[in-house]
């Protein structure tokens, strides 16, 4: 096996296990580390890492996950990522971590800080509230007052001390990793064939899994022996895709992304983990640093509210920049935020004339004959409506 | 009702009336041009907004009345039509269904569009979606008024407080930018001193259902009695509306009457009310005699029987403290602690969850309160879902076959407890 | 002559439709059609459904130029040249039969789709349900089957009643018991079936109402071929549907049209290359 | 001195007629069907023949399941919850999880040591995980419901079944039976998709102590093979698992016919 493929197969491991193997491992090395798990989207993961915590992404069970003991607790109109961390946490899959922190996405993440609180009140549970009043003088003050609170936790947690030094050093380090990450991103955009959506994803997945030091050099690897990659173009639409930001669609569908020939150049897929527009501008204050970046230079996003044209805006800039010849919105079954926002961009997209679909996912989907045949369709009316006009 | 009595459905002739006239006024309001500000019930800042010149839309009220008036169905299937999911809150879709139709309200008012549209973020994220809808449709102004959810259960910390009282001075400047008109800081003071009375009144009336028999029901009668107290609390109106009801709850209190001819069990309600269905639903409520004691959605506007009280000597602070101390941004734990202790207080036979699918503000966390209630309280607790909204939610059958076998099992085990 | 072959294997029927193979001959004129059911075996379905259309045409094998397979069986088809999704293939079929057409609802037996088109007739957006018998053909079948009732009566049936009964199950399964109480109880036949049809057009409604429906309102589908069900659903809808007699073949028929221009192009690609 | 518990079910329509002791004496079984009247009589009078007696001999009758409002013969009614509850504890008295598979719904109910329900829970909005569903399975198989389970049984391979919905489950079947795959291994998929949602159900009221399995799908071993599997649980089910909405209803009756119950309306 190759470098690449076992770096690949690594993170898909990472994506598709359900134990977790590379936080996991971290700690039986670290026996004294601290690992906190976050629910998507976004989490200060800086804050988390200067403290000399492990941050972890959860992104639910998947379709590997079998529920039954959280059925019980999140009724059937509730989006799949709830009850999927929950029966990870119900089945002890979560054992090795030291805490969580929920955050003010939806009524979901709000709610559930509380249920998990109740559930496991042995470990560290916290609710994160971003600000949502952006245009207040008020809010940063308040922002990074509660960045320093969740500091104070964190190095409790971890019985570390630490100083706003080891804060703008671990900025760095984030920012090096989102570095890579948008050039991966872009490798997947100017030649989709050189990198397929499911290897891009896991690569991006795991980013939230792993201590930001020993993954830089990973992807570096990656990045350079993608271009030098053998592959051949293949013929297909180039699409955006956009509202999986918290829950996550399996990796089967997003094969069959792939396989109806929708390459998916751009997408918000596990949006946390490429949180930042742009690079975080740096002040002799790493404090106010980040809660900048969070007021002015965050991707706009749903479950942040500014301005919602700027949303929709953005999107239809993202279509642009990418080359895409439509937007597919691949929602998760349920996720509200996702749904109201789909509302406004529909109605920008069609002003503009950009061809979109609706698709909706659920963790526990185990056919996707239904998806692939929108998918078809979808690239279907791209190609041949190309025809049609030629005629 | 088994008798009748002297001050019977006054309180309901007199709310008619002040609505009536709240809505009369409000559609001539841009004539007479005077602006509109648009509104959350949960946390609202009707005082301040009125002491700004304001006239005041809450759309939730809106939804509330439509769901009643079996409009709801409709204006939902036309927001859908726009483009949004059968699964985000009924509530949303009924008033953008209804904006879209012309705004005109099922008893014929037209509602005039908003000059500004106050987030007062404390109920739900839906929420700022929803204005965000709204902001959209009418190109109008969107503030936010950021509320922090409530995290431990000791309640706000002094940052949170500073924070949302710091916002709200903020909001007082946009406000007179938009009317052009200055705050008026002595009006806005009287009215949170006629809020607090009001508070009291409504106090009295909520707590009088620890009497047995209750003579209120403190859900399905309560729902309507809360009405002024969300959508007009500081107006001199709204403290005659509450000592008017006062007078008729002493009433049935004297005569011992309650809103059933006989009071079997006492129940607490968790969750809102299937609007569309009302009538329907507390036919099966009462069938086996049960009152509602003390429900949660009573407190959807504020929670004054915990204490809190607006303060005219603070009317910013104590402004941001009823934001905050809002239901539906207490967290599960302060929930689920407040359920328990009405329990105990009201000595609640049952606990009722009716789960609402457009709500998950108030849904998620539901089923571990009835496993709490069961497991650790050893409280009989109905778990039943529908909808607030949306009546295609309420499958009536299944629901009545649920509330039977329940309240049959009650029966079942009183007998057994006897023997 | 060479001709193209649309094939449509959807889960009940699967059917085949024959154009020219070029466009200067015969226009868009359907030479043949056939359906057959599709049963398990959907190999032979096809065989079958093809060698109806071809001798309803009286066209031997040979000339068939291309074929085209769409609907959930089409990677099953043996002898195809492309496969195209029945979505494409119905909006196609549709603009061909009813050229004014807006939104096309195609229902099946078991799959409803909504599909909205651009005024160029291209795919606008576009929404599936195929999870839930609730809002699909079948469920008029499973009715019709507990009546003890021929599916081509149930439309004729269904237009004579004056006050459908109200079905009030979600699922398809446990209305049939409820259309058994309703005969119980003295409830007419046609009552119960137009109760059926309306709470079938309740759901379809809705997904319309989900790709934003524009007028004109195109019906596909062998679901087209109830009448009684349409009248339901133009009742929801509050306005006409478009139907055509050839509204069970649109899928077919699209499918064909869009394979002729493949066809060209390679045919042209050939006498390149020769 | 007799009483008897009626149940019409959805689908069958099940009598238990009960001495003064408290044993079974007499039974009845039949389809439900369109007459809900008729079929209640007929197995009323199946009952009382097995036990000898005559009709008029059973002091007190209630009628359960969803038609006992339409018990021909019934003094009162009590939902199917309690019944089964009540059945089951008095057949198994360790009993405090009860999972009650009927034609076309499924519950799940907890109960004390007294049989009474503390908790219930129930699918009933879709048939999907009901006996319909496997009744449907059986039907594209042609086989007898009786025969899938043994059948299952048999299973070598595992097979996931992904439809949920009872309608279009048959298709998935004919296409599994087109792809060459085995009868047996597909019913052990079948079986084992239900005992998944069931499993569901049951934590919804908790699921730590005995579990006992009522119900007419209570007689497919294969179901009852899968909910072991499932839930990790020894479960009880018995030749009366059909008849536990009956028998708990006959136990109530006899309960009102020896505290001198009068006579109620027949409620409609
Ligand atoms: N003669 C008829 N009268 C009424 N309905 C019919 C008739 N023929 C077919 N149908 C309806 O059409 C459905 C089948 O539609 P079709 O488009 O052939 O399905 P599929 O493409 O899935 O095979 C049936 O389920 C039935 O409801
Ligand atoms: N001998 C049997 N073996 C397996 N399953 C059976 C048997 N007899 C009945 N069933 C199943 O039991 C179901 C009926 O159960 P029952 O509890 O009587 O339902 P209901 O009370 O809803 O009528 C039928 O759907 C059938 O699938
Ligand atoms: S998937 Fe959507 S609804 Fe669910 S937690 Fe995430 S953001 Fe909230
Ligand atoms: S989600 Fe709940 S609180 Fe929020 S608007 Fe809807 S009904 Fe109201
Ligand atoms: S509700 Fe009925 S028709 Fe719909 S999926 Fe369930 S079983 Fe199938």
């Amino acid at each position: 096996m190759n470098r690449l493929q076992e770096i690949l197969q690594s993170v898909r491991e990472e994506t598709e296990s359900l134990d977790f193997p590379g936080p996991r491992k971290w700690k039986q090395a670290n026996p004294d580390g601290r690992c906190v798990g976050f629910f998507p989207v976004y989490c200060p993961v800086e804050i988390l890492d200067a403290a000399g915590v492990l941050p972890v992404a959860l992104f639910g069970g998947g379709e590997q996950i079998e529920v039954e003991l959280a059925d019980a607790r999140v009724q059937s109109f509730i989006c799949s990522i709830s009850r999927s961390t929950l029966e990870l946490g119900l089945t002890d899959r979560l054992d090795f971590m030291d805490g969580m922190l929920f955050g003010s996405l939806c009524d979901v993440a709000r709610n559930l800080s509380g249920v998990w609180a109740r559930n496991f009140p042995d470990t560290y549970c916290d609710y994160l509230h971003f600000p949502q009043n952006l245009a207040s003088d008020q809010a940063m003050d308040f922002y990074v007052h509660d960045l320093k609170r969740l500091a104070g936790d964190m190095a409790q947690l971890s019985g570390k001390s630490w100083s706003d030094e080891d804060l703008a050093l671990s900025l760095d380090r984030y920012e090096s990793l989102r570095a890579r990450l948008r050039k991966l991103q872009q490798i997947r955009c100017q030649e989709p064939w050189r990198l397929s959506l499911e290897e891009f994803y896991c690569l991006l997945r795991a980013a939230g899994r792993r201590k930001v030091e020993a993954y830089i050099p990973v992807l570096d690897e990656v990045i350079s022996i993608l271009e030098k990659r053998d592959c051949r173009p293949v013929d297909g639409i180039r699409v955006v895709l956009e509202g999986s930001f918290c829950e996550q669609p399996s990796l089967e569908l997003i094969r069959s992304l792939d396989q109806a020939h929708c390459f998916v150049v751009e997408s918000d897929l596990a949006r946390g983990m490429c949180w930042f527009q742009e690079p975080i501008q740096r002040s002799d204050d790493p404090w106010l640093d980040l809660a900048r970046a969070y007021f002015k230079h965050a991707e706009a996003s749903v479950v942040r509210h500014r301005d919602p044209q700027e949303r929709s805006q953005r999107l239809l800039q993202r279509v642009q920049d990418s080359g895409a010849e439509g937007v597919i919105f691949c929602t998760a079954k349920f996720c509200e935020p996702a749904f109201y926002d789909f509302v406004l961009h529909k109605r920008v997209l069609e002003q503009a004339d950009v061809p979109y679909i609706a698709v909706e996912f659920e963790e526990k989907m185990s056919n996707f004959e239904s998806i692939r045949t929108q998918a078809e369709t979808f690239s279907e009316s791209i190609l041949f409506f190309g025809e049609e006009a030629m005629a | 009702m088994s008798q009748s009595y002297l001050h019977q459905g006054s309180g309901q002739k007199l709310q008619r009336k002040l609505l009536g006239d709240w809505y009369q006024n409000l559609q001539e309001a841009p004539q007479r041009g005077e602006k509109v500000a648009y509104l959350f019930i949960s946390g609202n800042i009707g005082e301040l907004l009125q002491a700004c010149g304001f006239h005041l839309v809450y759309p939730e009220v809106n939804a509330l009345q439509c769901g009643i008036k079996k409009v709801a169905g409709p204006n939902i299937l036309s927001a859908e039509d726009l483009g949004y999911s059968g699964d985000v809150c009924g509530y949303v879709k009924n008033d953008i269904g209804l904006l879209t139709g012309g705004n005109q309200m099922p008893q014929g008012t037209v509602l005039p569009p908003p000059d500004l549209l106050v987030c007062n973020y404390a109920g739900c994220a839906t929420y700022l979606r929803w204005f965000e809808a709204l902001a959209e449709f009418y190109q109008a102004e969107m503030v936010v008024v950021d509320v922090p959810y409530l995290r431990g259960t000791d309640g706000p910390t002094a940052e949170e407080k500073a924070y949302v009282e710091r916002q709200l001075r903020e909001l007082v400047t946009v406000c007179e930018r938009i009317t052009g008109q200055e705050f008026d800081p002595e009006a806005y003071r009287q009215a949170v001193a006629r809020s607090a009375q009001t508070e009291d009144l409504w106090v009295d009336i909520l707590q009088s259902a620890k009497r047995k028999p209750s003579p209120i029901d403190a859900y399905f009668e309560a729902v309507f009695f809360m009405a002024p107290i969300y959508v007009m609390r500081g107006t001199e109106a709204c403290l005659d509306y509450y000592r008017a009801v006062k007078e008729e709850i002493d009433e049935r209190v004297q005569r011992g009457i309650g809103p059933l001819a006989r009071e079997e069990v006492r129940i607490l309600m968790e969750g809102p009310p299937a609007w569309p269905h009302f009538r329907r639903f507390w036919e099966m409520f009462k069938k086996w005699g049960a009152v509602s004691v003390a429900s949660t959605y009573s407190k959807v506007g504020g929670v004054w029987d915990l204490g809190f009280r607006h303060d005219p000597d603070r009317p910013f602070e104590s402004m941001a403290e009823y934001m905050l101390g809002c239901y539906t941004n207490r967290n599960w734990g302060m929930r689920s602690d407040m359920l328990k202790s009405y329990a105990e207080e009201y000595e609640a036979d049952a606990l009722v969850i009716h789960s609402v699918k457009s709500c998950r503000s108030f849904s998620v966390g539901q089923a571990d309160l009835r496993e709490q209630f069961i497991r650790e309280y050893d409280i009989p607790t109905l778990f039943i879902e529908s909808d607030l909204a949306d009546p295609r939610y309420f499958a009536e059958a299944q629901m009545k076959n649920r509330i039977d076998a329940f309240f049959e099992a009650l029966k079942h085990r009183r007998v057994t407890a006897q023997v | 002559m060479k001709v193209i072959a649309g094939v449509d294997i959807g889960s009940r029927m699967t059917k085949a439709i024959l154009i020219h193979a070029e466009a200067a001959e015969g226009g868009d004129r359907i030479l043949g059609r056939c359906s057959v059911f599709s049963h398990f075996d959907l190999q032979a379905a096809t065989e079958n459904a093809l060698e109806g259309a071809l001798a309803d045409a009286g066209v031997p094998r040979e000339n068939l130029g291309y074929l085209a397979a769409t609907g959930y069986g089409r990677y099953q088809a043996r002898d195809r040249d492309i496969q195209i999704t029945e979505i494409t293939c119905h909006a196609r079929g549709a603009v061909a039969l009813m050229p004014e057409v807006r939104t096309i609802l195609d229902v099946g037996a078991q799959n409803a789709r909504a599909i909205r088109l651009q005024a160029s007739g291209r795919v606008q957006s576009f929404r599936m349900n195929d999870k839930c018998a609730s809002g699909a053909g079948r469920f008029v079948e499973r009715v019709a089957k507990a009546l003890e009732i021929e599916l081509d009566r149930v439309g004729p049936l269904g237009l004579q009643s004056e006050d459908p009964c109200e079905i009030s199950s979600i699922c398809a399964v446990l209305a049939e018991s409820e259309v058994i109480n309703h005969v119980t109880n003295g409830e007419t036949i046609p009552n119960i079936l137009q109760g059926t049809h309306v709470s079938i057009a309740d759901r379809l409604s809705s997904l319309v109402r989900q790709v934003g429906m524009e007028a004109p309102v195109g019906l596909t589908g062998g679901v087209a071929k109830n009448r009684a069900l349409v009248k339901a659903l133009e009742e929801r809808l509050e306005l006409p549907l478009m139907l055509d007699r050839d509204a069970e073949f649109a899928g077919a028929y699209g499918a064909a049209l869009l394979a002729r221009k493949r066809y060209g192009l390679t045919a042209k690609a050939e006498a390149v290359g020769a | 001195m007799y009483a008897a518990g009626i149940d019409v079910g959805s689908t069958q329509t099940k009598c238990i007629v009960l001495d003064e002791n408290r044993n079974i004496c007499g039974r009845g079984l039949r389809m439900t069907g369109a007459d809900v009247m008729k079929a209640s009589r007929q197995v009323f009078e199946q009952a009382c023949e097995l036990a000898g007696i005559e009709t008029h001999e059973v002091g007190y009758t209630i009628g359960t399941g969803y038609g006992r409002f339409r018990v021909a013969t019934g003094d009162d009614q009590i939902t199917e919850i309690s019944c089964h509850a009540k059945g089951a504890v008095h057949l198994f008295p360790k009993t405090r999880t009860i999972l009650d598979i009927g034609g076309q719904d499924t519950k799940a109910i907890r109960t004390n040591e007294r049989g009474e329900v503390v908790d219930f829970c129930m699918n009933d909005k879709c048939a999907a995980g009901t006996g319909r569903f496997l009744a449907a399975a059986a039907e594209v198989m042609g086989m007898d419901v009786s025969e899938i389970g043994p059948a299952s049984l048999q299973s070598t391979q595992k097979l996931k079944i992904t439809n949920v919905c009872t309608v279009f489950v048959e298709s998935e079947i004919l296409n599994q039976l087109g792809r060459g795959k085995k009868r047996e291994d597909i019913l052990a998929g079948v079986h084992r998709s239900i005992a998944g949602r069931s499993a569901s159900l049951l934590r919804r009221v908790g699921l730590d102590e005995e579990l006992t399995f009522t119900g007419g799908v209570a007689k497919n071993p294969g179901m009852l093979d899968a909910v072991r599997t499932r839930t990790k649980l020894q479960v009880n089910a018995s030749e009366d698992s059909q008849f536990m909405g009956a028998l708990g209803a006959a136990l109530f009756a006899l309960e009102r016919e020896l505290a001198g119950a009068n006579r109620q309306e027949v409620q409609s």
